[in-house]
């Protein structure tokens, strides 16, 4: 039967999907601004987080409602949790990218760098895994999702080997300590980022699989 | 102990369901008694002069009843004509305008109506057509068929008509259909079958009453339609007969009664069999 | 056929209905509107339903305004003196009362228990291919004509009580009053039997019906408590004690007026007497004998009375089972207030 | 009155989201009561209902058994004065004019109802039901009922079930399509606002779901007022809600409003399940 | 068959958390159901049940209507034979014995049951219809009586309502009360498993409320299993829940997982109202 | 009327609050570890970490059978709500703990500071807040949610004088680099707990007074 609680399903789907449409675009601004030293892309991403939170409290609104209207249960129910927290997960990223795009300004301000490091590998990577968690997510695929949770540990690496060669670059070059910390801080936030992309990859698989996997739950389970 | 009562439980039970049973036989026994002795005194005294002969004087065999059957049927016409309208019409008032005092009062005579034996009808025939017209007439008969008629008619009508669920009187009323509409097309239609079983009912129970003619239309030896004589009738005519010394008449008393338990019984079965019994609780 | 005559009004009031064009309306006493067509529809009934109310005051009337004459002669006197003597014009009704109640408890006491045993057979018992064939004769047993069973009564029953069963039972029982004197046949017992055997029918198939219409959850409710069949069967007894008990005085009421089988079996002997086997007489059967034979005018207001009484009866009988009902249905209504 | 915002459309309409909220105005109060007390003989049933209903919306009334929920409804189409001894008191206004100034036969004609038991006239055909109203209403034109009755079954999502057995009796329908058979019916006549007392409180949860989307098609073209017992139905479906009890209207707001945030404790007890 | 890992007690048990899962293990399957299918007449109504019902806990039966869950429910007490013609086959085992190897009278002693519509015999005084079971069953040692009707009616939440007027006739009660009458009366002969034929439809939401509530006590000695056409009850109250589909058990799990994540499509479409 | 469903809440609550508990021991631990320089303590919050992790997973486990078996609306469901999201904003306060506690160890190996600059003063202010955010919680106090929604700002304050304190740090003395940036982290780190506890207040807003006050979501609406 095709059910008018499935159109606001599905409605609830196609905005969560625009949010993610317009956090990826504010991590990609945040990022090119960078690169290409554009002070208007970085504070593009200013102006889109204003719509993204507003996103994020009409989705709230609206999940809310569906909870308390439509009493949703088994996959229905999933998925609104999911998008409950993919929802919030969104939210984070945005502002992560604001925290980017801030360091940008920041940057910006200050002398151009001849290397911007990891950087831009790190920034390729965590798009992907943004965009391939988002992918899942609409394609409820949760192999996918699977590829994302692995990626993870690429990130993590490419972090922390940021951090210690821009220690090495403050050791080198006095002067560009403030710089050495908002890379670092870009950094940081690309992590946290990717961590982020993780946990929807996570979200998606519990919808579709009913299976929680963050926490790595079942080992923990087990093991107790 | 425990175990005992347990037994003393199943025991009871199945020995007064074995007494049912037995009621059951009891019943019966005089059912087959009637059926047997009418069969087999009735239709060997049948013939088809019966049907189509008159009556002959004592003392000559043969002959028939051809007058009392037809009588029959004029009587109890008479009495549908009267009781038909009435019936019908007051039914659905009770049925549907009925809670009220007035409906009250009208159920309550109703079923004193219907309650009164059908000798008293006769008596009131009597004293109302009789008495003035100063002689027995077919019109007095009927006049006491139609009253004897009219309770029943009312009254299946009235329980027939309630027992349309009162759903779908609201159903059409909001529709927009006026009541009166609702009435007639909407619960008179969906009981119909079991209005105009009542009728027939009603019919079959005037057509074997005896009592209240015997002394409206009294009876007539000779062949006769008009109202204002009077005007044999079958039920009469075997009481007559029954009641004589000669075994000629007795033996037409035996048809008598076969024909009408014949018709009586094909009426009111044919009615039950088509409606299935649906109302039958509310008929009797 | 039957049927033809009920479409006659109803043709009539469509032809009402395009006369009355639905534009107008009636205002009603509340000052809310109303359909006319309702209006006339329900003064239309109501106007019949009050035919009825005139036809029971009429026929009261009627046998009051006859019976005058008797009532002046012998008032309240009628009903407990025994002389019936139309030679002298004297009249006293006491052996017809006596005989109507006797005769009609007696068919009561033999009816009832066997009525309910079928009714309880027919819903608890009896398997579906037995229940139909055997309701269907218990409802043929009800739409024999009474004068049929008055034939029968006459011809088969009274000869074979008075040859076998009446000697039986005074030989074994005789030490009763009841049961003692000559076997005649005809007489109260005769009459007892051939009215339970007419009423047994109508209680049987209106209790059956009342027992059907309790709902299956009241036994099965018991069952499921670990009752018996039978005490499940007793729960549905007491639930629909008050329609049986409607049943059990309907009967009463057509065992006081059955008229024709009762005078055939009787006796018809106006004496009051202690033995079933004694001949009677009824209220109904002295005016279904001697109607037509009445010529004086204190006769005929004699026998006038006798009818009124019978109304009068049964006028009482309907109160005492309307007013039953109704003590049960608005107690019921109480408790669910 | 309250004026309200509009009616749900969807939880999330994606163009309109900064302007959520406003949406679309309320064109027109369909039905308003003022002052509406209810009786039976000397009972009250009902006491100052005071309501606005907003075409082309869904309006759930909610409270506990006997708050007066179906005599209020009852009221609306001047069904509650076919019971005896009944009164009302204050006005109906249906588009602005009392309705107890109009003849009931025309009112109801306006205003359908659906009953809580699926209700077809057993005598007739599925066609004749629907067909009912029009023709007991003077329409005798072949045609123009089929086409009612065709449109009225599509109306009612009933059509493809039973376009190759309209002649057959309405009662072998199941359940649910016998409820259908009756909005059906409603609908035929042409009705502006239909009532709905406790439509699926007789249907198991498939069929109930079949005629809660059917609402969601109706309130279209129809203003419906909705009586259920069941509080998530009234969720589900409604627009708006109205919490009665002990006769009074306690709360009357968006539906969200009432089951997210119910501005009166009693409200708030009732739907979560506290009451009583 | 499965094992299950016991019964739900509240969702979060904060001293069990890290052992949440084991719980209390199950002790004993109350009833098992093997390859029982019924029959009217021709019609097979439910075909090869298989399930087992853990002692103290709540079992639902859901699906849609005419799936075959009343029969199977009265298959277990042994009611379904009293329908003319209906024939049953496979085996209904209470503590391993099968009970259709008993008496039918005394196995409903051990299963007590609780119909659709309140139905207290109305002739009877409010402690009559609690002592009728008993009286039935023979026992009739007045103190004893009185003493087990007090004790039946604290049980079903009903005896602070109607101490002072156990006198009087039950019909006279509410709905809601009625229904807890039904159920005291069920329990004063001391059954073992109490089957519910969807107790609270017939009722509002509050006496529902109530009924609900008063289950969680049950179950603490009673082991229920209960029909209900209200999913929502089924997940508020059960431990368990079986989908019948056409006659057939399509799922039957811990409750938490048919409502959350069930393992068959048609459970899954059934739940979320997909079905049909 | 009692109803077993309010036992439920009322114990999903008991359970939040202990996970909150627990989580304040954490950060407390996590800064006792430095101001002692005992190593003992950091450890335990890795711990407590692994317990945390457990909870979340539990309590969020609760929470959706509550919404699939119980069909919670209006208080119940929001308190619902507000309880996930407290959950899922604990488990992250849990995870700065745990990374400031890294910071610590990293920290404890390099010689002692002779100036935490503001981090005691941070570390107060911000168990404060956390305290109270909880305790307007249990209380359903929503003005004590709003003190918390107020008091942000000081610790947003106290973390920019932080970083610019350890930047001169860092110009002063080129040999504590990887210091300055542990303490920026911590400082980050203890920040993003404020953060996180001004959510906590603002979901006991939203549960005890149905108004939404995240991203000053009442202006956002009025604006528009
Ligand atoms: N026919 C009647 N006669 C007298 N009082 C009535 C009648 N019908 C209803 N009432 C009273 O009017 C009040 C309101 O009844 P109503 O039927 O409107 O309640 P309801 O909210 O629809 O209840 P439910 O949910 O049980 O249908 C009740 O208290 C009831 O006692
Ligand atoms: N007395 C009967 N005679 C013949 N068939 C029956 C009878 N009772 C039930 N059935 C059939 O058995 C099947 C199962 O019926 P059952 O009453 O168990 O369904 P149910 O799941 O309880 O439905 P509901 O939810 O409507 O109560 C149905 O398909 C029905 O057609
Ligand atoms: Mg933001
Ligand atoms: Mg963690
Ligand atoms: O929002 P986070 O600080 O937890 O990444």
């Amino acid at each position: 039967m095709d059910r008018h609680f499935q159109h606001e399903l599905e409605s609830l789907k196609t905005i969560l999907i625009k949010m993610g449409s317009i956090v990826e675009e504010n991590i990609t601004n945040a990022l090119q601004a960078l690169l290409d030293r554009n002070e208007s892309l970085a504070q593009k991403v200013f102006e889109n987080e204003v719509r993204i939170n507003t996103l994020e409290l009409e989705i709230d609104n609206a999940i809310i409602d569906l909870l308390a209207l439509q009493q949703p249960v088994a996959s229905d129910l999933r998925f609104i949790i999911a998008a409950q927290k993919i929802n919030n997960d969104l939210e984070r990223i945005g502002d992560h990218a604001v925290n980017i795009a801030e360091s940008d300004l920041n940057l910006l301000k200050m002398k151009p760098l001849d290397t911007l490091l990891e950087l831009p590998k790190m920034v390729v990577t965590t798009k992907i895994m943004l965009r391939s968690a988002l992918d899942s997510f609409i394609l409820l695929d949760p192999k996918m999702a699977q590829i994302v949770l692995e990626t993870d540990d690429q990130i993590d690496n490419l972090n922390r080997s940021m951090t210690t060669e821009v220690i090495e670059m403050l050791r080198a070059d006095k002067r560009s300590i403030e710089c050495g910390l908002e890379l670092i801080r870009i950094s940081r936030n690309l992590e946290r980022v990717a961590d982020i992309a993780t946990n929807i990859a996570e979200d998606v698989i519990f919808h579709t699989q009913a299976r929680v996997v963050k926490h790595h739950a079942e080992e923990v389970k087990n093991q107790n | 102990m425990d175990n005992y009562r347990f037994h003393f439980r199943k025991f009871t039970s199945l020995f007064m369901f074995t007494l049912c049973g037995v009621s059951v036989l009891i019943a019966l026994v005089p059912l087959v008694l009637i059926f047997y002795r009418t069969v087999a005194f009735g239709f060997s005294a049948i013939n088809w002069d019966f049907f189509t002969q008159m009556p002959k004087p004592v003392g000559e065999s043969g002959g028939g009843l051809a007058n009392a059957i037809v009588g029959t049927m004029i009587l109890v016409g008479l009495g549908s004509c009267m009781s038909l309208p009435v019936g019908i019409m007051a039914g659905i008032y009770l049925a549907e305008y009925g809670d009220n005092w007035f409906g009250q009062s009208v159920r309550f005579l109703t079923d004193v109506l219907n309650g009164i034996p059908s000798i008293v009808t006769g008596v009131v025939a009597y004293t109302v057509v009789v008495l003035p017209m100063k002689h027995f007439s077919a019109y007095a008969g009927g006049v006491a068929l139609g009253i004897l008629m009219i309770p029943t008619i009312t009254r299946t009508t009235e329980e027939i008509l309630r027992t349309v669920p009162h759903s779908l009187r609201e159903a059409a009323l909001a529709l927009g259909i006026p009541r009166w509409k609702t009435s007639l097309q909407i619960v008179l239609r969906t009981a119909m079958s079991g209005v105009v079983t009542g009728i027939l009912l009603a019919v079959a129970r005037a057509a074997g009453e005896t009592a209240p003619l015997l002394f409206t239309a009294l009876n007539n030896r000779f062949w006769n339609t008009s109202m204002n004589q009077p005007m044999a009738s079958l039920t009469v005519f075997i009481y007559n007969y029954a009641v004589s010394p000669f075994d000629d008449w007795i033996a037409q008393a035996w048809a008598g009664t076969f024909v009408l338990m014949t018709l009586i019984l094909l009426l009111s079965l044919t009615v039950r069999l088509a409606t299935r019994n649906k109302f039958a609780g509310n008929l009797l | 056929m039957v049927g033809h005559l009920l479409v006659r009004p109803l043709y009539f009031l469509q032809i009402m209905e395009s006369i009355i064009t639905a534009q107008h309306t009636f205002k009603a006493s509340k000052g809310r509107l109303i359909n006319p067509g309702d209006l006339i529809f329900k003064n239309l009934t109501r106007f019949f339903a009050a035919l009825i109310l005139v036809l029971v005051v009429l026929m009261a009337y009627e046998m009051i305004r006859t019976s005058a004459l008797s009532w002046n002669k012998f008032g309240f006197n009628f009903f407990i003196r025994s002389v019936w003597d139309p030679v002298q014009d004297e009249y006293g009704a006491l052996p017809f009362i006596y005989g109507t109640l006797v005769s009609s408890l007696l068919s009561i006491v033999i009816a009832v228990p066997l009525s309910l045993g079928i009714a309880v057979f027919l819903t608890e018992v009896a398997p579906r291919w037995l229940e139909r064939p055997v309701s269907f004769f218990v409802e043929m047993l009800a739409g024999i004509p009474s004068i049929v069973y008055g034939v029968w009564g006459f011809f088969v029953m009274v000869p074979w009580l008075r040859s076998t069963v009446e000697p039986f039972i005074s030989k074994h029982l005789g030490f009763i009053p009841l049961f003692r004197g000559a076997p005649y046949g005809v007489g109260m017992l005769a009459a007892g039997i051939i009215l339970s055997i007419m009423i047994l029918p109508i209680i049987a198939s209106i209790s059956r019906d009342v027992l059907k219409a309790v709902p299956r959850s009241q036994t099965e409710a018991a069952l499921a408590l670990g009752s018996t069949r039978w005490q499940a069967t007793r729960i549905a007894l007491a639930y629909s004690r008050s329609g049986i008990f409607g049943a059990v005085i309907l009967g009463l009421g057509r065992a006081i007026g059955e008229t024709m089988a009762v005078t055939m079996v009787i006796g018809n002997r106006p004496t009051i007497s202690a033995s079933l086997f004694e001949p009677g007489y009824t209220m109904a059967s002295v005016l279904a004998n001697e109607f037509t034979e009445a010529t004086s005018e204190m006769y005929i207001s004699a026998l006038v009375e006798i009818a009124l009484t019978l109304f009068i009866i049964t006028i009482i009988i309907n109160s005492f089972a309307r007013l039953l009902m109704w003590s049960v249905t608005s107690n019921e209504r109480a408790q669910k207030a | 009155m309250r004026d309200y915002p509009g009616t749900r459309q969807t939880l999330i309409d994606i163009d309109t989201i900064p302007e959520k909220g406003k949406g679309v105005p309320v064109d027109h109060n369909k039905i308003v009561a003022e002052n509406v007390s209810a009786f039976f003989g000397k009972v009250q049933a009902i006491r100052d209902i005071q309501i606005s209903i907003p075409e082309n919306s869904i309006v759930a009334i909610i409270g506990p058994s006997g708050c007066g929920k179906s005599t209020f409804l009852r009221s609306i189409n001047r069904m509650h004065e076919l019971v005896h001894g009944t009164r009302i008191t204050g006005k109906i206004l249906l588009d602005g004019e009392d309705v107890y100034s109009i003849d009931p036969v025309l009112i109801r004609k306006k205003i359908g109802m659906v009953f809580q038991k699926p209700n077809p006239f057993p005598t007739m055909s599925i066609f004749d039901n629907v067909a009912a109203g029009l023709r007991m209403g003077g329409t005798h034109d072949r045609k123009n009922i089929a086409e009612i009755v065709e449109r009225s079954l599509q109306q009612a999502a009933l059509w493809n079930e039973v376009k190759d057995s309209l002649s057959k009796s309405g009662v072998g329908l199941s359940g649910g399509q016998q409820q259908r058979l009756c909005i059906a019916r409603a609908l035929a006549v042409n009705p502006e606002v239909i009532l709905m007392d406790e439509p699926a409180s007789a249907l198991d949860p498939i069929a109930t779901a079949k005629i809660e989307e059917l609402l969601f098609e109706l309130k279209k073209r129809y203003t419906i007022v909705i009586v259920t017992h069941n509080m998530q139905q009234a969720a589900r479906v409604s627009d708006y809600t109205a919490f009665f009890y002990m006769g009074e209207l306690i709360e009357y707001d968006v539906t969200k409003k009432i089951f997210t945030a119910p501005s009166m404790k009693q409200t708030e007890d009732y739907v979560t399940g506290r009451f009583g």
